[in-house]
């Protein structure tokens, strides 16, 4: 018995797999009653779009997601509920959320841009080439100056701005 | 390596930015003035450099256009941060800013600058965060102030998901375009793909982004909460720079996506026929401008009254956009530099009245001009100049800027502009009828005379003269407006 | 069957709209950072996809780095103000701020 | 000449700035400045016109101000013109202006806004100055609109008080009236002519550029804006209520700046202005002298007699521009500005003397005691008589009968009427306070001179009403042959003064000397040396008369019927749609016109101005609360609102 020829299939199941994985945890993320789990969420939420990266063959961006942003921002994000974890309110690290109102304007969102998905021609390739790799062009890329040098150089200055004001903001009350 | 002439204004800024980190660190615990004269000086230079700079319509470094507007716009949120600064130091928050507070200015108005210069998608992005994210820290410096963090909150929630929703309407847009540069986008659109129905998405996410930067109905929600909580100097700020980079961007975008110049109006005149972007302009004008000066009507604290009216005159300067024409541009341009005046002028006096009085209810201005004739015949002139009554500054920007809309047969639109000056009115008047009490018990209560320090006098006549100039001999000033916009629009 | 452009924008989409939801769901400030980063995340999903499919080139995947660097910077200043919020009233409910209005 | 016009503007004008911002501080709280800066504006005047009295030409400078098409266009300006009319209308206004501010240091003395009158006062006559030397309908415009919101500060300002605000109220809205002529005027000048500069404007009525039906359109709106600011019936209600303002301030008004912008309106316009216009104008002008005349006989407030003289002597001039006698109606203007200014500073030092006492049934004799005053304001009463050969009225009046006599001896036979009426009311208001006993023993024990500030004005006045008709020097200012080569029109239809006083030398003249003297002899004869018992036999057949003269032709009452009742039933209405309305919120607009207005006057009409304006308000009232509503505070609620926007835009974006 000769078993049929999966390869076709085999790229479908993966990308089916990382977005229901993706899309379901980012939904958890919008509906976990604890706050940690939302953050879980959101990081499980990285980690399939991070896998939908390497599928369309991005894998600097790829990468760059999950040291980034699960390296950095998810563990800012986790450091931010921790430290603001113990409060006196009511709401600390639990919080049952109300969804009637966000998950009609959501839902209502979703369908617009399904309505708008569904109607336009992107003139897209329906099979694209075999994916090369991307870490020199995108070098190239931000060091041309006819490309993203400026904007380069911009966010350099947008970094040193973010943090000195972060650092003012945060910095320990001296009283 | 492309000529680095038309970055030398941003490179002045940065310059001044590290300079005036530098200088804060060495003199700590000093009065920290020199980081400040640094910022100011690197504006003054910034601006004058960028002033005397030959326009060229060429793209240099794949994502600017230094032109006449781009320039223009330098040199505008040069000058706002410089008197900024000054009115920081006059108004009611730090008597002498800190390093970290003048190094945001510049950070913020070195992304205006870029902004308003960038015909890229991916800088014009990155630029407008380079604006945002210093004024979301801008807000709330006042780190004890309860009102403030909330501002700040409020401001950056608000501004995140803004941004993020202008993101994904720019990432369909270069999805559609194939590129992120402003000029294929203009292609693209010849090629018809102005008729996707992503297209759409694309224009009212992106519309959006726009009328959260520049505080346009229904997008306006942190405005007047944010000016109330920050200090007014801060507000004056976003109210000026932060919104005319936000309309330097937002004319890029609709220079790219529409071809020429609207057509003459058919019918009534509400929007006009062309691509969606304007029509959703038109929108936004006509909601900003009419709910704008409603609220603004219940209001009795300064800064949130001052918040309204922004409101209020973003949708006139919407209405500019909608009607896409020469003369209705050059008109912008005017009003933006007539704006300029008169709202830095109401902030800053607003927050010199604020330090001395500890509020800024009406009540705090009830018979002002007992306290000091100076400011409140300043503030005066302000309000009336915002209402768009002549002899002032205001009023001549109103003047072309309507001249152009009628011009163009969009009469329904003009005359609603027109109805909500009239509404305006009454709520800069209240704040005129309260400097000037009529009876004289009003006035006794409040009789303290103020002694004005000479600065505060300066600046407010600083701001106050062109104002009043301008309104009486703006012609050149038109000249020059109708230089600036002829490289933005086409026949 | 085969996965196409449209496959991922959908997904986009979803991811969009699930961040939306958790934005206007969430009363924790942290939480609405959480939902502000999945629709940065839809919006890069976007840039990515169209690389892949559109003319070729870097372009979107550079975008996505730029936004990359931006959602980091946006996060460090929202959760510095968040602190500093936090520091004064020792919550972080944005419901419960509400001082500011009119 | 440039700097002499500017010196003219800005001397004052700074005065002014100085005043209003600094002039409490000031020692003496400033007056001194402001006589100070008038003065320097009447020695200018005075050296324009001795260069036009010199045969200078007339001079005119206009700079560009601003392009309303946005370029291409012809740009509007501003600019300056004078010719003879000019100079004349610049030494009246200085002159009086001047010696009105001098007569105000004492007058209103101890004040608790002293400065501040300065200021206004000196705003005033800034603004009359705009308007005269104006080159084109624009810049006249926004001086006739100083003019008319001076007078309104002017006349409310003692606002404590009930009656000056209304008053103020009265004359602002009544002027307005008159000034929608003004705007539809300059609006069918604009669209005809092109420009609103004077000389284009006439040009363009030359070459037929403007030509009917706008020319007329044109001229009855100037005329009518002109009836309303110089007080022609029915639009004259509110100068005699201006009499509320300080006494100065009515002297002002009265001679030299409000009521004479109308007749100087009329005279600069004349060139454009239609046969039938002109027919308007001149019995409009007859019909208000005759009936202010009536009335001023009935009137026993030593103001309001005077108030009511002002508008019938207003009636003359219009007449004698309506029926061509054009410098005759000018020279009148002079004249008149001269001795009214006289009689009302002179009234001004009785009322000051008799501790604010108006009513003259309690005068009388204080000829004695107020020898200066009295024996001025007799020359004053004499000129406006027109007591022949000496006094100026005489001569200007004539004129302007003469110029009736030739074109509408209709309307002369009421002039002439008219005359005898004014010499008799005046020589009534004359004996009752200056001549026979004390009427009331103690305000006459109380009456004293006026110091020499208030005086020398007087003395001043005095000798120009005699004086200023001699010789008729505006004969050579007012050469027609002069202003129409500054005017470009050719000068047929103008009569000048010397043609005028050689027509006079017959039938006519005689008639209206005898008019004169009848009325003063008259007059003197019942007021002075009838008995009070005779004087009640006498006026007992005309009693009916005297009532219907005394309610001043029921004006008043006529507006309030047909128009303040309506808007008062109106705002009633509105009143009840709006309490029963589902609306119970903050009424804004409301407040709004009460504020603002209040602001203004101090003192308003609740019912109406709330009522008017609830209606107007409503719509931006409900917007604005539904959006401070939604503006609750909450970021979420307000994310919510944006992001439900959007999502129904993507897909209505899709489904429509």
């Amino acid at each position: 018995m000769k078993l049929p020829d999966l390869t076709p299939y085999i790229a479908p199941a993966v990308f089916y797999g990382l977005a229901a994985f993706a899309v379901i945890s980012a939904i958890a993320a919008a509906t976990a009653p604890k706050i940690v789990h939302a953050a879980f969420g959101l990081m499980a939420a990285f980690f399939g779009v991070a896998g939908l990266y390497f599928m369309l063959g991005a894998d600097f961006v790829g990468l760059a997601q999950v040291i980034v942003y699960v390296g950095g921002i998810l563990v800012l994000l986790v450091f931010g509920i921790l430290m603001t974890g113990k409060t006196r309110s009511t709401l600390g690290l639990e919080e049952k959320p109300k969804l009637l109102i966000p998950a009609f304007v959501g839902g209502l969102f979703f369908f617009g841009l399904l309505l708008a998905l569904h109607g336009t021609d992107f003139a897209a390739r329906a099979v694209p080439p075999d994916p090369q790799p991307t870490t020199a062009p995108i070098g190239r890329a931000f060091l041309d100056p006819e490309q993203y040098l400026l904007p380069f150089e911009l966010s350099s200055m947008l970094l040193l701005a973010a943090l000195v004001g972060a650092a003012y903001l945060a910095r320990r009350r001296r009283t | 390596m492309p000529d680095l002439g038309p970055l030398v204004p941003s490179i002045l800024l940065t310059v001044a930015a590290l300079a005036v980190l530098l200088t804060d660190l060495l003199g700590r615990g000093r009065r920290p003035v020199v980081p400040a004269v640094l910022a100011i000086a690197g504006f003054v230079t910034a601006g004058l450099v960028a002033w005397g700079q030959a326009p060229d319509t060429a793209v240099v470094f794949g994502v600017l256009r230094a032109d006449a507007f781009g320039l223009a716009m330098t040199v505008f949120c040069c000058l706002v941060g410089a008197l900024t600064v000054v009115a920081t130091m006059r108004g009611e928050a730090f008597r002498t800013p800190g390093g970290e507070y003048l190094l945001l200015i510049l950070a913020a108005v070195l992304g205006m600058i870029i902004l308003s210069m960038s015909v890229d998608l991916v800088t014009l992005y990155l630029a407008f965060e380079t604006v945002s994210i210093p004024s979301y820290v801008l807000v709330g410096m006042r780190r004890s102030d309860l009102k403030a963090n909330e501002a700040s909150m409020k401001y950056v929630l608000f501004g995140a998901v803004s941004s993020a929703a202008m993101l994904y309407g720019l990432s369909l847009l270069v999805g559609l375009v194939g590129s992120t540069s402003l000029d294929a986008l203009s292609v693209a659109m010849t090629n018809g793909i102005g008729a996707q129905p992503i297209f759409w998405v694309a224009c009212v996410l992106m519309a959006a982004g726009f009328a959260f930067k520049i505080s346009a109905v229904p997008f306006h929600f942190w405005a007047p909460d944010v000016y109330a909580g920050a200090p007014a100097a801060v507000g004056g700020f976003l109210a000026v720079a932060s919104k005319a980079a936000g309309f330097a961007a937002l004319i890029r975008v609709v220079a790219a996506v529409v071809p020429g110049q609207v057509a003459q109006a058919t019918g009534a005149g509400w929007l006009p026929d062309g691509p969606f972007l304007l029509q959703v302009v038109g929108v936004l004008a006509i909601l900003s401008m009419t709910f704008g000066n409603a609220a603004a009507l219940r209001q009795t604290e300064i800064k949130r009254l001052l918040a309204w009216s922004s409101i209020a005159h973003a949708g006139y300067i919407l209405l500019a956009i909608t009607v896409w024409s020469d003369s209705t541009l050059a008109g912008l341009v005017l009003y933006l530099v007539a704006y300029l005046f008169m709202n830095l002028a109401a902030f800053a006096i607003a927050g010199m009245v604020i330090r001395r009085q500890g509020s800024g209810e009406m009540s705090a201005f009830r018979g002002l001009a007992r306290r000091n004739v100076w400011l409140a015949v300043a503030l005066a002139i302000v309000m009336f100049s915002l209402t768009g009554l002549p002899p002032f500054f205001g009023f001549v920007g109103k003047l072309q800027l309507f001249y152009g809309v009628f011009a163009k047969g969009y009469i329904a639109l003009g005359v609603l502009g027109l109805l909500n000056g009239v509404v305006s009115l009454y709520y800069y008047m209240r704040v005129v009828t309260a400097m000037f009490p009529f009876s004289e018990q009003e006035g006794e209560e409040a009789a303290t005379a103020w002694r004005l320090p000479l600065a505060d006098k300066l600046l407010s006549a600083g701001l106050v003269a062109p104002v009043v100039l301008f309104g009486l001999f703006w012609s050149p000033l038109w000249e020059w407006a109708k230089a600036v916009t002829e490289s933005v629009i086409g026949g | 069957m085969t996965i196409g452009l449209m496959h991922y924008l959908v997904v986009g989409a979803a991811l969009f709209s699930a961040g939306l939801v958790t934005v206007l769901a969430r009363r924790n400030a942290v939480a609405i950072l959480i939902g502000i980063e999945l629709m940065l995340n839809a919006a890069n999903l976007n840039l990515v996809a169209f690389d892949r499919y559109g003319p070729g080139g870097v372009r979107g995947q550079v975008f996505a780095l730029f936004v990359l660097v931006i959602a980091a910077a946006e996060a460090a200043v929202a959760l510095a103000i968040l602190l500093n919020v936090f520091d004064a009233r020792d919550r972080i409910d944005v419901d419960a701020m509400t001082n500011l209005k009119g | 000449m440039l700097g002499l016009a500017l010196t003219i503007l800005g001397a004052p004008l700074v005065g002014f700035v100085i005043q209003f911002f600094l002039g409490r501080r000031l020692p003496g709280q400033g007056a001194w400045l402001t006589v100070a800066t008038i003065f320097a504006s009447f020695v200018s005047a005075v050296v324009i016109m001795a260069s036009q009295l010199g045969g200078a030409d007339p001079f005119h400078i206009s700079w560009a101000w601003f392009d309303p098409s946005g370029g291409g266009g012809t740009p509007w300006t501003v600019g300056i013109h004078i010719d003879g009319l000019t100079a004349v209308m610049l030494v009246v206004v200085t002159l009086v202006a001047f010696l009105v501010h001098l007569f105000s240091t004492s007058y209103m003395k101890g004040d608790p806004k002293y400065y501040l009158f300065f200021a206004w006062l000196q705003m005033f006559s800034v603004s009359m100055l705009v308007l005269v030397l104006a080159d084109n309908l624009l810049h006249l415009f926004m001086g006739w609109e100083l003019v008319g919101l001076c007078s309104y500060k002017l006349i409310g300002f003692w606002s404590e008080k009930p009656a000056p605000g209304n008053a103020a109220r009265k004359a602002f809205i009544t002027t307005r009236i008159g000034d929608l002529g003004m705007v539809v005027a300059i609006a069918a000048i604009y669209m005809t002519a092109g420009s609103f500069e004077f000389s284009k404007i006439f040009e363009a009525a030359r070459s037929g550029a403007l030509a009917d039906p706008w020319i007329t359109i044109a001229g009855f709106g100037l005329f009518f804006a002109a009836m309303g600011k110089s007080a022609q019936a029915p639009l004259h209600v509110w100068l005699p209520d201006a009499m509320e303002g300080p006494t100065p301030v009515s002297a002002l008004i009265h001679a030299a700046t409000m009521v004479a912008a109308g007749v100087y309106l009329i005279g600069r316009f004349m060139p454009i202005l239609t046969p039938d216009v002109l027919t308007v104008v001149a019995t409009v002008g007859a019909v208000t002298a005759v009936m202010a005349g009536f009335i001023a006989l009935a009137q026993d407030d030593i103001k309001k007699v005077l108030a009511y003289s002002t508008v019938s002597q207003l009636g003359y001039m219009f007449l004698g521009l309506g029926v061509g006698a054009w410098h005759a109606g000018l020279f009148h203007l002079t004249t008149h500005a001269f001795f009214k200014a006289l009689m009302f500073l002179g009234s001004g030092s009785v009322i000051h003397a008799c501790h604010h006492e108006q009513d003259m049934r309690k005068m009388g004799g204080l000829l004695k005691k107020m020898p200066i005053t009295g024996w001025t304001f007799l020359a004053g009463v004499l000129a406006i008589a027109g007591l022949p050969f000496i006094t100026a009225g005489f001569f200007s009046k004539d004129a302007i009968l003469a110029g009736a006599w030739h074109r509408l001896p209709f309307l002369y036979w009421m002039a002439l009427f008219g005359a005898v009426l004014t010499a008799f009311y005046m020589m009534r208001l004359f004996a009752m306070t200056f001549l026979g006993k004390p009427r009331d023993q103690h305000v006459h024990d109380h009456a004293h001179e006026s110091p020499a500030s208030m005086t020398i004005p007087l003395l001043i006045l005095g000798a120009l009403a005699i004086c200023a008709g001699w010789g008729a020097w505006h004969g050579i200012l007012l050469n027609p042959e002069i202003v129409a080569d500054a005017m470009g029109v050719t000068a047929t239809g103008f009569k000048t003064v010397g043609d005028l006083e050689f027509e006079h030398s017959g039938l006519v003249a005689a008639m209206a000397i005898t008019a004169g003297v009848l009325g003063l002899l008259g007059g003197l004869y019942v007021f002075r040396f009838m008995g009070g018992a005779a004087l009640d036999r006498l006026k007992r057949p005309f009693a009916g008369l005297e009532k219907v003269f005394h309610r001043k032709f029921g004006f008043d009452e006529l507006y309030r019927e047909i128009a303040m009742r309506p808007a008062y039933g109106l705002a009633k209405g509105f009143r009840v749609v709006d309490e029963k309305g589902v609306d119970g919120a903050v009424n804004v607009i409301g407040r709004f016109a009460r504020d603002t207005l209040a602001a203004l006057s101090g003192r308003t009409d609740r019912r109406v101005v709330d009522g008017a304006v609830h209606l107007v308000g409503w719509v931006p009232r409900v917007l604005g609360a539904g959006m401070n509503a939604l503006q609750s505070g909450r970021v979420r609620f307000y994310l919510s609102v944006s992001a439900g926007v959007l999502a129904l835009a993507l897909v209505l974006g899709r489904i429509l």
